[in-house]
């Protein structure tokens, strides 16, 4: 199923709370980011796409799935932008729409194991599912 | 000393260890920890979005109950300390959240993030004190090399979790002193471990686990230890065998304090 | 009844824009008292003001109102313009029309409403106002510079040079500040030392120079042309008339713990030490925290060896008052503490240092006597990096650091990169920027060599990790240009922290009554025309104290305050202010109040025959010393009697105006 | 003013010239907007400020009163925003046991720096006093045309 809905920045800056517009450019965000390599959009490039508006490409790409939300950027930002609640409202924007859960309830037994904790599959299906 | 005490999921099922020696080790120290009767999960992870109310509501019952009861409310767990001190921030700060929340829960009074949460280890530090801690050991771990593995959810945002400098930490250091051991020091200890990804990409959580693992062991650990139950299991299922061994900070805590074989 | 002409000032269009300027001067003719009103392009011009001055002429008018900019840009102005025209100054109000009205209003119906209640207000004002006449005090023809760096010594010998006494206080025991401490200087590479050091001893040599080191203010009073000072010289322990500086109690005291603040504490000397060589005054100094005598009684081993018998362990802080009829504030910079920057492993490593700490131990008279090594180990490095922005621009929600850009680390970065390729051709230099600011003259062409010429790595974004890895620094870092993230193993990192204003500017800035701004950086009186002044008469702002600044820009600045002090100092006597207290003898009745509240010690009493019809005889009544009275207004509103009023600003003034603004 | 528009309250605000007034032509200068019905009256300092201008403005009708002046320890005069906060407070005081609402009156210490601040302040008070409506209790029927 496709994504219907139109997403805005307005919509991306009411949902995270976050002004993108304050971002200067300066990259620590992404120096940071432990999973850099696995970003499709690293989060300097979030920010900016952001605020140009950018939400579609922003919605279909992989860096909303593969943050580890670890808030590494966040806490190094100098202007307070806070890019990890940024992907986490695109993401939001995603699976809140009908049909876009990123993790099926079924697909989930076969990727259990026996010392995995409860905490790895709650937290999967908050993040990745509505 | 008595506290409300919030378990979470993962302490009644999968991380028992860190749960039940936590008890025994407060016990031990002269405090009691309640459990209130009805706590829900807190979910596991922190709904940033703004506009996220319901997946709120399971923190914020638990921090109005523990301020019906007048306690502060202790947290074990990384990730429901993280959980419910920020959904507590947001009570206290952001008045749409704590508005919609409270037009939800209709409590007899309206919660405004009144509740002071703790971590077990702010428990050590400020209510016990190293100290007195290093007074009640009966093992001291002299001989080990005990890596603390802090991750993130303790630490940030350092504003909000006033836990610790989030870039230098020393509480878990300290805890290592006071019980004996050697704390090593190790540069990815305040770096993620890519725990969230476990069943969503697991090759990009065995790539982070492999590299804080390794930074511990280059840097001498014969032991690592952790608050988080999804970070042990990252650190311990996600790595090369034979790689050093990951334990609850409490386990260690019980052995030092000569409780850990009373389980 | 007074006679009123209400002038209303377009402002070009900055007030014509959105107050409808002719319905206010309309508006404002069927007010009480009003004679003439009119509206005018420019006001302030030769054109309006005399424009103004024919308009008292013709039509006898003995007050003005002028609707234009904020009176603390023009009413000095309109007043001269009033006195040419024969009225005094003090007969003038001004309604602010720009700032408080135009320019933060967009709708011209609310505009105009509201500038017509505020030119009302100015009326009735005026329909109080009295003539007033300002007297006289005299000027002390001495400067106090405070602080020792390259401002406070250049501003000292620009004023010295004009012939006026200056006393310059430096906190620590030489003079040289942070300027002493650098090695080259941008763009031109020249050697710090050898530019500042004749500058040094020129202040030092000056006849009318004097230098107090190792002293802070104590306490201020007074005002312009008549400040004074305490000044508190603490205990050196060294007796500074007889020390010789020959330097050999330095090399002898056994206790070798305490930190080398010149070297930022790189390295460790003796209690007894003097900073460095070039020090003015070139004295010892014992560290009371260090040495051993102080501390414990035993040692004495400076005494012993001391020829000069300078060691004085019974040495007492000293006080010492003096009047001055200006102060200049030059306190300067520290760069911030770096170690809430661990994520580039500040705390964690020796090898990360901050610019200033490189700029020591590139320096020849340095820790490393100015051979490159790493503190760690003193091994040469090969590899080096280089961080900008750390703490500078972030904003002031951010967990740390500061909202501004420090300005000068561009191009002291450019520097070290150049100075370490030039000296050590086998070193790579990487540097992480967000911008490369290079304003000034020959600036851009000085980091386009650092590329160009010497091969200097930019790459533009900021790392986000430094991780010990052993001997080595992980530098972990994304280059936004080639949407790449770089990983360097480097041997020495470099934060070119962002520069703070010294810790003691806050209490200074309290202690002299001169406003700072939330930075702590000092204000100024005007902030493109009046730079060099703090809005507190007779206090006058050089270097950094006031914003970060670079050298060049410091001494320049340092200059100009010098003339605003020479300009002061060159008066005999100075005009008080007209607006003081006043008691009203027939309603005092001595009961002390307002003199227990007046910070100037300005009241008095006197016994005083009164002849009224209510009262005759001798009664205590309260006495304003019109030259020492700076007329906050503070007795006004204590006093139980309402005796007490101030000129300029009475009691029936501000009610009038208040009765305008809610008709 | 006209009866047909909608009510808005009309604001007195006391500045002190050293810190206060000059961070309002700093907000002027910087363009940043509030409402119109701020009124500024300049006082050489926040000490200046006599309890009875407040009371005459309340009596003529003003809806609110806001006293700005230098931040704690930064008084031109040193100690003059000390004697401001303490009349303040009992001035306060006593309006609070005249039924007059906390919210119109307010103490705000303003620099000369912070433009934003002001415009802030302003803005926020007039919202404060809007909710409030108009003063009614103290206004004195006498003196309205």
């Amino acid at each position: 199923m496709s994504l219907t809905n139109q997403v805005t920045a307005a919509d991306i800056l009411r949902i995270s709370g976050v002004d993108a517009s304050r971002c200067m450019q300066c990259g620590k965000c992404s120096g940071a980011c432990p999973n850099y390599d696995e970003m499709d959009i690293p989060p300097h490039r979030f920010a900016i796409m952001v605020r140009q508006g950018r939400i579609t490409e922003l919605m279909e790409s992989q860096a909303i799935y593969r943050c580890l939300s670890c808030f590494a950027c966040s806490q190094r930002c100098p202007r307070n932008v806070e890019p990890a609640k940024l992907i986490e409202a695109v993401r939001l924007t995603v699976i809140r729409q009908k049909g876009q859960n990123h993790m099926k309830a079924d697909s989930i037994p076969e990727k259990l194991d026996e010392k995995l904790p409860q905490q790895a599959i709650v937290s999967a299906m908050r993040k990745y599912s509505k | 000393m008595k506290y409300s005490y919030y378990p979470g999921c993962t302490l009644k099922t999968k991380a028992k260890d860190l749960d039940r020696y936590g008890r025994l080790c407060a016990e031990k120290l002269g405090i009691i920890l309640e459990e209130p009767d009805n706590w829900q999960c807190c979910g596991g992870v922190y709904p940033q979005g703004e506009d996220e109310i319901a997946t709120k509501l399971s923190s914020v019952r638990a921090l109005a109950d523990a301020k019906e009861k007048g306690q502060d409310l202790v947290t074990l767990c990384s990730a429901c300390h993280h959980v419910l001190k920020r959904v507590n921030h947001d009570m206290k700060q952001n008045e749409t959240i704590r508005l919609r929340a409270n037009n939800y829960l209709k409590l007899d009074s309206p919660y405004q993030g009144e509740t002071n949460v703790i971590h077990y280890l702010e428990m050590l530090r400020d209510k016990v004190g190293f100290d007195n801690l290093k007074k009640a050991v009966v093992n001291p771990q002299t001989d080990r090399k005990i890596a603390p593995y802090y991750g993130c959810l303790l630490l940030r945002p350092g504003k909000v979790m006033a836990f610790d400098d989030p870039e230098d930490p020393r509480i878990m250091e300290d805890f290592i002193r006071a019980i004996g051991a050697t704390p090593v020091k190790y540069s990815q200890r305040n770096e993620c471990c890519g725990g969230y990804l476990t069943l969503e990409n697991k090759k990009a959580a065995q790539k982070r686990a492999g590299a804080v693992v390794d930074s511990a062991e280059q840097a001498g650990a014969d032991l690592m230890i952790t608050a988080c139950p999804l970070c042990l299991y990252n650190l311990d299922a996600n790595v090369p065998e034979g790689s050093v061994p990951v334990q609850y900070f409490t386990e260690i805590l019980a052995e030092a304090l000569g409780v850990k074989e009373e389980v | 009844m007074q006679k009123i002409g209400v002038f209303v000032c377009w402002c070009g269009s900055n007030i014509a824009a959105t107050v409808d300027v002719k319905a206010v001067a309309e508006a404002l003719k069927s007010e009480a008292g009003v004679v003439f009103s009119t509206d005018y392009q420019y006001m302030c011009s030769e054109n309006g003001q005399a424009m103004i001055r024919q308009a008292i002429r013709e039509h006898g008018l003995t007050g003005i109102v002028v609707c234009s900019c904020s009176p603390r840009m023009h009413e000095a102005t309109f007043r001269k313009t009033a006195v040419s025209a024969g009225l005094n100054p003090y007969m003038v109000e001004i309604a602010n029309i720009r700032e408080q009205c135009s320019w933060i209003h967009k709708d011209m119906a609310e505009g105009t409403e509201k500038a017509i209640v505020l030119a009302r207000a100015a009326v009735a004002k005026l329909h109080k106002n009295a003539p007033l006449t300002a007297g006289t005090s005299p000027v002390t023809k001495r400067a106090l510079v405070i602080g020792g760096g390259i401002a406070g010594i250049q501003t000292a010998l620009d004023v010295a040079d004009a012939g006026f006494e200056v006393d310059i206080v430096e906190k620590a025991p030489t003079i040289g500040g942070r300027m002493a401490q650098l090695d080259k200087t941008f763009p031109t590479l020249d050697c710090s030392a050898c530019i500042l050091t004749p500058k040094m001893v020129e202040a030092a040599q000056h006849e009318k120079i004097n230098i107090i080191s190792y002293a802070e203010l104590d306490s201020l009073s007074g005002f312009v042309g008549n400040f004074t000072a305490t000044i508190r010289k603490k205990a050196r322990y060294i007796d500074e008339d007889k020390c010789t500086g020959c330097g050999v109690c330095t090399e002898k005291c056994p206790s070798r713990k305490g930190l080398d603040d010149f070297n930022m504490k790189l390295n460790k000397r003796g209690a007894v030490y003097i900073p460095f060589a070039q020090a003015i005054p070139n004295v010892a100094v014992i560290d009371p925290e260090q040495c051993l005598k102080l501390r414990t009684g035993k040692c004495g081993l400076c005494q012993k060896v001391c020829s000069a018998k300078a060691v004085n362990f019974e040495q007492k802080d000293e006080l010492i008052e003096r009047q001055y009829g200006a102060i200049v504030v030059a306190t300067g910079f520290k760069p911030i503490d770096a170690s809430a920057f661990n994520e580039y492993a500040y705390n964690d490593s020796p090898d990360v240092v901050t610019s200033l700490e490189f700029e020591r131990i590139m320096n020849a008279a340095g820790p490393t006597k100015g051979q490159l090594v790493r503190p760690s180990d003193r091994e040469h490095p090969h590899e080096i990096v280089f961080i900008q922005c750390v703490g500078s621009r972030c904003t002031e929600d951010a967990e740390k650091g500061k909202p501004y850009c420090s300005k000068i680390c561009c191009m002291y970065t450019a520097k070290h990169a150049m100075l370490v390729r030039e000296k050590y051709p086998d070193v790579n230099v990487h540097v992480f920027y967000i911008d490369a600011r290079t304003p000034g003259k020959n600036f851009d062409e000085f980091y386009r060599r650092a590329v160009e010429q010497y091969g200097v790595d930019y790459i533009k974004g900021m790392v986000g990790k430094v991780s010990v890895e052993g001997k080595k620094l992980h530098v972990q870092g994304s280059d936004l240009l080639n949407g790449e993230q770089v990983h360097i193993n480097a041997d020495m990192v470099v934060l070119a922290t962002a520069i703070e204003p010294d810790p003691t500017a806050r209490a200074l800035g309290t202690m002299l009554t001169a406003s700072m701004d939330t930075n702590d950086f000092f204000t100024e009186a005007h902030p493109k025309l009046r730079p060099v002044e703090s809005p507190t008469a007779g206090v006058f702002l050089s270097g950094v104290a006031q914003g970060p600044k670079d050298i060049p820009e410091t001494v320049a600045q340092a200059g100009a305050a010098a003339a605003k002090v020479i300009g002061l100092l060159c008066k005999n006597e100075l005009t008080c202010n007209a607006c003081v207290a006043h008691a009203n003898e027939a309603a005092c009745n001595g009961c002390s109040q307002c003199e227990r509240v007046c910070p100037y010690g300005a009241i008095s009493y006197e016994e005083r025959e009164i002849r009224s019809p209510e009262f005759r005889g001798v009664r205590r009544i309260a006495v304003v010393n019109e030259a020492v009275c700076q007329g906050c207004g503070a007795c006004t509103v204590t006093c139980p009697s309402a005796a007490m009023d101030l000129k300029g600003f009475t009691n029936s003034q501000i009610m009038s105006e208040v009765d305008a603004i809610c008709r | 003013m006209s009866m047909n528009r909608e009510w808005t309250p009309n604001i007195v605000a006391f500045c002190c010239n050293w810190c206060s007034y000059a961070g309002a032509d700093l907000a002027g200068s910087g363009r940043m907007n509030y409402p119109a019905n701020v009124k500024i009256i300049r006082i050489p300092c926040s000490c200046r400020l006599n309890p009875m201008f407040i009371l005459r403005a309340f009596q003529r009708g003003a809806d609110g009163v806001i006293l700005c002046g230098c931040h704690p320890g930064d008084c031109h005069y040193s100690t003059g925003n000390y004697y401001a906060r303490r009349r303040m407070t009992v001035l306060f005081s006593l309006l609070d046991y005249m039924g007059i609402e906390r919210g119109r009156t307010r103490v705000e210490w303003v620099s000369a720096a912070e433009g934003a601040k002001f415009a802030a302040t302003m803005n926020d008070f007039v919202k404060t006093v809007t909710e409030l409506g108009e003063n009614k209790k103290l206004g004195d029927l006498r003196c309205k045309k």
